[in-house]
């Protein structure tokens, strides 16, 4: 057990290191910094200045080892825009975006482990119907568009909810509803999947033949089998979440983590950049092996692996 | 009237009805989107429209420029003195103080200018400020700035460097780039709250000496980067100015009652070049008739008119410069819509069937390339938009990957044509022209003082832009201001410029501010 | 100790075939021995089998023989020449497999005659219609009418699927013939059937064929020599009626004790819980089978016993080396009670 | 009457004219045609028949497991004096475990793999009501020593897949056992295990019905189990019992051509010749879809008559002492074929 | 009667062909035939949008901007479904911007399946080292942020058709080499591949005739998901102003643009948004319809 995980440590880190890498390397294909720093009327002389003083004029591996170092020490470089600590930046971002992913993926595991499980449970049934058609719809229609009608609905008309902004819960309740959405229908599908199969599977039938009513064949016998799985797509769409809200964020003027990207994409703001995909994937990588351990407290067939 | 729109104007009036705007007279409060987060309240951190819009009510430079009389006059500064060449005495109004009650004099300014112009110190755009060499407080009231070699742009730059306090902005040392979350300035409005999610707030400072006290008591800047969005808000009642990114924005909330919109003039150009000097790899833009053809097929009255929030308003730009601009000529006519002119002069240069064209654009230009290569394609050239972020379109520009550009020319605001010049013909990455004599002239124009001489450099300049077709201007761009019933906005000419449209909230002399409450 | 006879056509020196075993990052890697020093040498026409319980290694014998699974050591040597210095296809016509399986063995997205033809492609790639010609020749010898020739797997029982595999298999007229428990999966009037084809056609056909199998009542049958296997090593090897008739080995008793004949006057034996199944990661030292053996003494549990001579049997057992030893030692000769 | 061989008072459990029809994309199946039996107290009956014949969804149907696509019904489906197939699931899933228990064919996906054998051992007592945790933990360590395995008290903490397969089945059986069960439903229980292990779980399932008066439904396709474990059987072809008999009375008098072909077909029954063939039965079991006419065996049997095709089934025709079989020949012909047979192999 | 070869005549086939087993459960699949009929529509759009669309898209028409939809006052049939706000008609839009998202949608899903599977079969079939490789791989593109990415590479390669196209390609590709390699894992074991080794197939052979038809089914489900996908993020790509450029009509950039008028004249957002929905309906109904009626276990 220790040392699956100590295995599984040893990769989530060679992936975070990769990650880093690949992004900074894709980052700086984009131009030359200086330039931006620059600005649009400055002459070379002037560009080769602010070269020199950031630092851009050495070698991208340099540059690389560099950034990695301070990063290993928490140092994420600083915003070329505004000259904040990119670290700072980041921390203050975060919980924003983090309070909305995990709601979303609580409201959207709230809606879609029962609706799952009883859409596997009464298969063919209206409600399995109902939760397919959900899933369907849920996964098809786009996000931005959906929140641009909530806005409508409960915002404008009905003045129900406030529209834009982070600072109460009120705020959050549009955002999730959107931001759950986009991970709702995955799993719901693969907690129907994967109720079906343990349904079917001879342990529950054994379940039945001991005269065990119904909800504990249903949640004890069949859905912990089903849930390894479900754990750890939520892990996966927790990440995804993390680096997928940008569109909602900026629909609702949260300011998270992904309207940072976004608007540090827009201006070239490529250490701020660079520092949210370092970030995010090592939150990824946290998150998959919490799944794991999650998992593995789940079924001992993993635990004693 | 289909169903939508009923069920819309009913929420309108239900709105207007249920509830009035939280913000208002009568809690004194004013809430204002910010269309960009703003991550400090510091200009020279953040150069942009919204910090400036922010920071301009907090700090205060030297000198304003008054856009009714061209002239500069002073705000901090009481009167300036050319010393030689090279530098400038300026005199402070006497027993100024910073907001937490420290004076405001010399040293400050000095320690300002010399922040900037010190080699160390990291900030963005920071080559704006490299003909500073530094200043000097002579006395407690004198303060001496020097420049690198004769910088006739000197007066239009200080309009754009507030004044920091020396004592509490050093003690951050290296961490300067948090200044701006607790700033102390000399302005009417001091923050008290600033988070980069709910936004910042201001309270009115009582001590402001400069001007007359601003109306409001305290204004609330939420940042709202979504358009729709800041509709909502605004017509949720949660919102009172929003500065319009587009005319549809205006004529929708002007629409309903209760919303108005006001035009402040002349804030930005947007301009149109083509590679006349082949720089991407094409070669029909070196024929001038081509250029001519492009510029003829272009409506630019039709794209003010719909496509420039508050184009009505304003009139036709003649020039790449505005007119309020020190040198900027007056005169010029660009080549007027005339799509079968267009048609024939392609033909004539050798291209009837036109060719496929890559019009660059970033930021808000966006939708004025779109018309530009709509109006493209009417006569055959099969142009496309290639919107850009903006680094995407610095690295363009410097490779020299533009086939042609529609931009919009961002330093709107510093009252000199020097200024225009210098931003299209002094650095060679942006030379797409291939003339020599544009940054042979713009060099002179920028190493005299003699303004009479400068200007007629301007008008050879710029004479020679429209002669050979390389330059479009295609729109002098207002500033609307997007505001509830309850504000008034004082769009005159007046004597307080500096990102002109940005600077809502601050008054100098005996001028109010631009934004108060309506009667 | 084995001749080489003069027409033997598949000999096997020593074979071994181990999987490294990872157990965790800080342990030593194990290994498997799933085959385990195995020597056997098969004549031409002959049919053999190999006997024994799951996880004993006989799968992955049949895998090596048919070049899937490269021994880790010893030779094994067809026709005189060495397996590994056959190419893919020459092999293929010197040797086909038939497995257990008859629902995973054929391609379910080809058709009766493409699956069939596949060797015959792979290895000669004739013209369309000589490949069409000797299928249909191919199905009329295992009895399968030419109307399933454009038929789906999934449309046919599971007697007929293993007929297609069979046709599969002889397309090549290979010489050898593995196969790897060809009727476990199928129900028994159909298994007759079966084994009744194979049989018929190793016989017209003069095919060397290795019948791996759970079950000795299949195999006493068919075949006329049987090797039975216990954890990687052949543990006895005889002619087949003589395997039956005077089981050496503890295990081989075993083995036909635990059949269980049609017949309701036979009754189950009481027998103590011998702990089942071994476990192939981690054999016992000495004797594999020692554990399990009522006969084991100290030396089983130590020694390692070779396979040996004894009345035209070979035996892998201490008591059979040399019984009289044995006997004095205070040691019991194995029966079959 | 055929059902029941000896008077054994009550049946334990009586079954008459049981259907087990499928829904499927290409028509209603058949599984079962009308299955009838009793079973006594105490007593092993064994049904018998190769794949699809209906064997095990008979069993599910008792058990009320049928998958969501089958359907049963019967005119009688007596357990203890309760009609079982029209019970409320509530009152159903009172017996299941406690007075009726099943065990499964492969005790390598029976057992839920996430919780421990004692968690499962315990908790069919406790859904029961038979007493608190800690007697249920008493009877697991008992019933597991008593299916033979050491350390039963540290086993239960053990998860199946730390355990054998054989060991798997023992604590498959023990399970079964726990709330004393009147009668147990055995489907395959040896077939995914190894021949030397398989003997050993039925000589260990033999021994527990002998200690604690069992009945059982022993469901396989073996000829061998059956023989050597139960006291009467009943051989299904294509849905229907198309012989039952007292085993001993089956084995000695096969008497329906199925059975005959069946017997016949396994290999080492007499000692081998080595150029016979081994006997077949040729053909394959025709499609339960659709309606079923007259005998289903016929397109494969070598007695086979034109009226074999005719009317919906061929009835039953009693021999006494429990032996009943349904073929349209009379019992001599049909003996007479079976020493045919013999002779053919001999 | 013991003869061998067995008599064999009374041999029968019990089932349909899969073929005819597919097209019977077809019959029956309502949700499948939606989607087809959806996805059908569509695609005669996209492909005949030239014959279809009742002006030129590019077109505009200052003066006209924001025409009403027919059936508002003041509508007109000059533009049925009224104008956009550079004029343009906004009907001929939507059908040639069923063409952008088609491409873009069925490109990216069609590259980053060709990567996946390739990678996923590969992986899957050959094992050790190799499919470490592609393991790895797959972590690392799942630890990167995709949208981020695929905003920045967008923002430095910009965002004509061609390299949306092949930045959203390189989200996708995951799935399918996840799923590919797992179903190449058990199709491998399936011993009619050892069959084809032991009559000599090379490595290509098994990979492409004898696994590969093995797991088209998979492929194709797998790819109809990815495709919705493809459009939704596209979409959401242009209407954040980093995806296709204007005046290329795609669907997220005529949400993207109607922003401005959503509460004034809903219609302009209403109708390209429910057109993105409709049709990732379509082609997730088409895809888990394909599903149902083509794996094994979703027979009988």
């Amino acid at each position: 057990m220790l040392q699956y995980f100590v295995k599984r440590l040893g990769i989530a880190l060679l992936v975070v290191l990769t990650v880093s890498v690949i992004s900074f390397g894709l980052l700086r294909l984009s131009g030359d910094l200086a330039q931006n720093l620059a600005g649009e009327g400055a002459t070379p002389a002037q560009v080769d200045e602010i070269r020199v003083l950031y630092g851009l004029d050495r070698s991208m591996i340099a540059q690389y080892f560099d950034w990695a170092g301070s990063a290993l020490k928490g140092d994420l470089g600083r915003s070329l825009f505004s000259n904040d600590p990119v670290f700072e930046l980041i921390t203050h971002r975060l919980p924003v975006t983090f309070t909305l992913a995990v709601s979303s993926l609580l409201l959207a595991i709230c809606v879609a482990l029962p609706l799952g499980v009883f859409a596997a449970v009464y298969r063919n049934s209206w409600i399995d119907r109902a939760a397919l058609g959900l899933a369907v719809f849920g996964s098809a229609v786009p996000s931005f568009w959906f929140a641009l009608v909530l806005i409508y609905v409960f915002g404008v008309q009905f003045r129900l909810l406030p529209i834009s902004g982070s600072t109460t819960w009120a705020h959050f309740i549009m955002p999730t509803v959107t931001l759950s959405t986009m991970v709702m229908p995955q799993i719901m599908r693969l907690t129907r999947g994967g109720m079906i199969d343990a349904l079917d599977a001879d342990y529950v039938k054994m379940a039945w033949a001991k005269g065990l009513n119904p909800m504990a064949v249903f949640f004890k016998h069949a859905l912990r089998n089903a849930l390894l799985p479900v754990v750890s797509l939520a892990a996966v769409s927790l990440g995804f979440l993390l680096g997928g809200s940008v569109i909602v964020e900026s629909v609702f003027s949260v300011n998270g983590i992904g309207s940072l990207a976004y608007e540090s994409i827009k201006r070239a703001d490529f250490p701020v950049v660079q520092s949210i995909l370092f970030v995010l994937s090592f939150v990824y990588v946290v998150l998959t092996l919490l799944s794991d351990l999650i998992n593995a407290r789940i079924d001992p067939r993993i635990r004693l692996h | 009237m289909n169903y939508w729109s009923r069920i819309m104007s009913a929420a309108g009036a239900l709105m207007l009805v249920a509830s009035p705007a939280l913000a208002g007279p009568e809690d004194g409060t004013l809430t204002v989107a910010l269309a960009t987060p703003v991550e400090a309240v510091d200009i020279y951190m953040g150069p942009g429209p919204e910090v400036a819009m922010t920071a301009n009510a907090v700090f205060n430079p030297l000198v304003a420029y008054d856009t009714g009389s061209q002239s500069y006059r002073g705000v901090i500064a009481e009167s300036w003195t050319r010393i030689d060449d090279e530098t400038i005495e300026f005199k402070l109004r006497p027993d100024l103080v910073f907001q937490d009650g420290s004076a405001l004099d010399s040293e400050d300014v000095a320690y300002t200018i010399n922040f900037i112009a010190n080699p160390e110190t990291r900030f963005r755009l920071k080559s704006r400020y490299s003909s500073l060499v530094g200043a000097e407080a002579v006395d407690p009231l004198t303060v001496r700035v020097a420049t690198r070699g004769p910088f006739p742009m000197l007066m239009a730059r200080m309009i754009g460097i507030p004044i920091y306090p020396s004592d509490s902005h050093s003690a951050l040392g290296a961490d300067y780039a948090n200044w701006g979350r607790a700033p102390i300035g000399s302005g009417p409005y001091r923050v008290v709250g600033f988070d980069e999610s709910t936004g910042i707030v201001m309270e009115r400072w009582d001590g402001y000496q400069l001007g007359p006290l601003p109306e409001f008591k305290s204004i609330t800047f939420r940042p709202l980067p979504d358009r729709q969005t800041q509709i909502a808000e605004m017509m949720a009642g949660r919102l009172d100015v929003i500065v319009a990114s587009s005319p549809d924005q205006v004529a929708a909330l002007t629409s309903m009652p209760g919303f108005e919109a006001t035009i402040i003039p002349d804030m930005l150009v947007q301009y149109m070049y083509l590679d006349a000097a082949g720089r991407s790899g094409i070669e029909f833009f070196s024929d001038v008739r081509v250029r001519q053809a492009v510029f003829h097929a272009i409506d630019r009255d039709a794209i003010r008119n719909n496509i420039i929030s508050g184009g009505t308003a304003v009139g036709e730009l003649t020039r790449l410069c505005l007119p309020y601009q020190v040198g900027c000529p007056d005169g010029g006519s660009p080549l007027s819509y005339d799509p079968d002119l267009a048609r024939s002069l392609l033909a004539e240069a050798g291209y009837p069937d036109g060719f496929d064209l890559q019009v660059s654009t970033w930021g808000p230009s966006r939708p004025i390339a779109e018309a530009v290569v709509g109006y493209l394609r009417a006569v055959g050239i099969r142009a496309s938009v290639d919107a850009l972020t903006l680094g995407a379109y610095r690295q363009k520009q410097v490779e020299g990957g533009l086939q042609a550009l529609v931009s919009s020319y961002p330093y709107g605001g510093l009252p000199d044509t020097g200024v225009v010049v210098d931003f299209f013909f002094a650095s060679p990455d942006r030379d797409y022209y291939g003339d020599p004599r544009l940054p042979a002239l713009t060099a002179e124009a920028n190493s005299i003082l003699d303004e009479d001489r400068r200007a007629a450099l301007f008008r050879e300049t710029l004479d020679l832009v429209q002669d050979e077709a390389f330059i479009l201007p295609i729109s002098r761009d207002p500033a609307v201001i997007l505001h509830t019933d309850a504000v008034s906005v004082d769009a005159s000419p007046r004597g307080d410029v500096l990102f002109a449209q940005f600077s809502l909230f601050e008054s100098f002399g005996t001028t109010p501010a631009i934004l108060g409450w309506a009667d | 100790m084995l001749d080489t006879h003069a027409d033997t056509i598949l000999s096997l020196r020593d074979v071994e075939v181990t999987f490294p075993l990872r157990r965790g990052l800080f342990s030593k890697p194990g290994a498997l021995h799933a085959v385990n020093r195995i020597s056997l040498d098969v004549q031409r026409g002959e049919f053999i089998s190999i006997v024994g319980e799951s996880g004993c290694g006989k799968s992955t014998l049949a895998k090596t023989l048919l070049g899937l699974q490269p021994a880790t050591a010893g030779t094994i040597s067809i026709n005189g020449k060495d397996l590994a210095a056959y190419s893919r296809k020459d092999l293929a016509h010197q040797v086909q497999p038939i497995f257990q399986d008859p629902y995973s063995s054929l391609n379910p997205r080809k058709s009766v005659a493409s699956n069939i033809a596949l060797p015959l492609i792979l290895s000669e790639n004739p013209p369309a219609s000589e490949v069409r010609d000797r299928v249909r020749e191919i199905m009329q010898m295992v009895s399968l009418p030419q109307r399933f020739e454009h038929t789906y797997p999934s449309q046919m029982s599971g007697g007929q699927r293993q007929r297609v595999a069979i046709a599969r298999a002889l397309i090549t007229k290979p010489k050898i013939l593995i196969c790897d428990e060809p009727t476990s999966a199928l129900d028994v009037s159909v298994q007759a059937q079966i084994l009744n084809l194979l049989r018929d056609l190793s016989r017209r056909l003069n095919l060397t064929s290795i019948f791996i199998s759970h079950d000795l009542s299949v195999v006493r049958h068919l075949t006329q020599r049987i090797a039975v296997m216990y954890l990687g090593r052949v543990v006895e090897l005889g002619e087949s009626e003589q395997v039956f008739n005077s089981p050496r080995h503890p295990y081989t008793q075993l083995l036909i004790r635990s059949i269980l004949p049609p017949d309701p006057t036979h009754r189950l034996p009481t027998l103590v819980w011998d702990g089942g199944g071994p476990d192939p990661t981690n054999p016992p030292a000495g004797c594999h089978f020692n554990p399990r053996c009522r006969y084991a003494v100290d030396r089983c549990r130590v020694e390692l016993p070779a396979l040996v001579e004894a009345d035209g049997q070979q035996v892998a057992c201490h008591a059979w080396a040399d019984p009289a030893k044995w006997r004095a030692a205070g040691g019991q000769i194995p029966q079959l009670s | 009457m055929a059902y029941a061989y000896e008077a054994c008072g009550e049946p334990i459990l009586s079954v008459r004219n049981l259907e087990v029809s499928l829904k499927t994309s290409v028509g209603e199946l058949k599984a079962t045609r009308g299955i009838s039996f009793d079973i006594c107290p105490g007593e092993t009956f064994a049904i018998v028949g190769e794949s699809g014949c209906g064997k095990s969804i008979s069993s599910m149907a008792l058990m009320g497991l049928l998958p969501r696509i089958a359907t049963a019904r019967a005119d009688r489906c007596v357990f203890d004096g309760q009609e079982i197939l029209n019970l409320s699931r509530r009152k159903l899933s009172n017996i299941r475990g406690n007075t009726l228990s099943m065990i499964f064919q492969d005790p390598m996906t029976s057992l839920n793999p996430v919780y421990t054998i004692g968690d499962q051992l315990t908790e069919v007592f406790l859904r029961h009501g038979k007493g608190n945790r800690k007697q249920a933990r008493e009877r697991a360590v008992f019933l597991l020593e008593r299916v033979g395995i050491k350390n039963a008290a540290e086993r239960l903490g053990a998860y199946p897949h730390q355990l054998s397969g054989g060991l798997r089945q023992r604590v498959v059986i023990a399970m079964a056992m726990m709330c004393r069960p009147k009668l147990i439903i055995a489907d395959e229980p040896t077939t995914a295990l190894d021949v030397t292990v398989q003997m050993r779980t039925l000589a260990l399932l033999a021994e527990l019905q002998r200690e604690f008066g069992l009945a059982i439904i022993l469901i396989t396709h073996d000829l061998g189990v059956v023989a050597s474990l139960s006291d009467r059987v009943a051989v299904m072809y294509a849905g229907q019992i198309v012989e039952t008999a007292p085993t001993r009375q089956l084995f000695a008098d096969p008497t329906h051509p199925y059975t005959q072909g069946l017997i016949q077909c396994i290999p080492s029954y007499e000692p081998p010749n080595p150029d016979a063939e081994l006997h077949t039965i040729p053909g394959m079991v025709p499609s339960l879809i659709g309606k079923q006419r007259g005998c289903a065996f016929r397109n494969r049997c070598s007695l086979a008559v034109d009226a074999c095709g005719e009317g919906d089934e061929i009835a039953l025709r009693e021999l006494g002492e429990g032996h009943a079989y349904r073929c349209l020949q009379p019992h001599d012909a049909l003996v007479a074929n079976w020493r045919l047979l013999q002779g053919e192999s001999a | 009667m013991s003869n061998a070869p067995a008599p064999l005549d009374n041999m029968d086939l019990p089932m349909p062909s899969p073929r005819q087993q597919s097209w019977m459960m077809a019959k029956h699949h309502v949700g499948l035939q939606i989607g087809a009929l959806i996805v059908l529509v569509f695609t005669i759009w996209a492909v005949f949008a030239p014959f279809l669309a009742p002006a030129d898209p590019y077109v505009q028409n200052l003066a006209n901007r924001l025409a009403p939809m027919i059936w508002q006052d003041g509508g007109s049939w000059d533009h049925i479904l009224g104008t956009d706000g550079f004029g343009r008609d906004l009907l001929s839009r939507l059908i040639w911007g069923t063409q952008v998202t088609m491409i873009v949608g069925f490109g990216a899903a069609f590259i980053s399946g060709v990567v996946g599977t390739t990678l996923g079969m590969l992986g899957g079939y050959l094992g050790g080292k190799i499919d470490a490789a592609v393991i790895f791989l797959i972590n690392v593109k799942l630890a990167m942020p995709g949208v981020l990415i695929a905003l920045s590479l967008v923002s430095i390669f910009g965002g004509s058709l061609l390299s949306i196209t092949i930045i959203l390609s390189l989200l996708f590709w995951d799935r399918f080499a996840v799923v590919t390699r797992t179903a190449t894992q058990q199709v491998r074991t399936r011993e009619y591949i050892a069959a084809a080794e032991c009559s000599g197939a090379s490595k290509a052979w098994i990979l492409f005739r004898e696994i590969l038809p093995n797991i088209s089914n998979q492929i194709i489900v797998i790819g109809s998901l990815e495709m919705g996908i493809a459009i939704l993020i596209e979409a959401a790509l242009s209407f954040l102003g980093l995806g296709i450029q204007p005046p290329t009509p795609s669907w997220g950039i005529l949400v993207s643009e109607a922003r401005d008028t959503m509460f004034f004249k809903p219609h302009l957002i209403v109708i390209p948004g429910l057109a993105i929905c409709i049709l990732v309906i379509g082609i997730n109904l088409l895809g888990d319809g394909i599903r149902d009626i083509t794996e094994p276990q979703g027979r009988n």
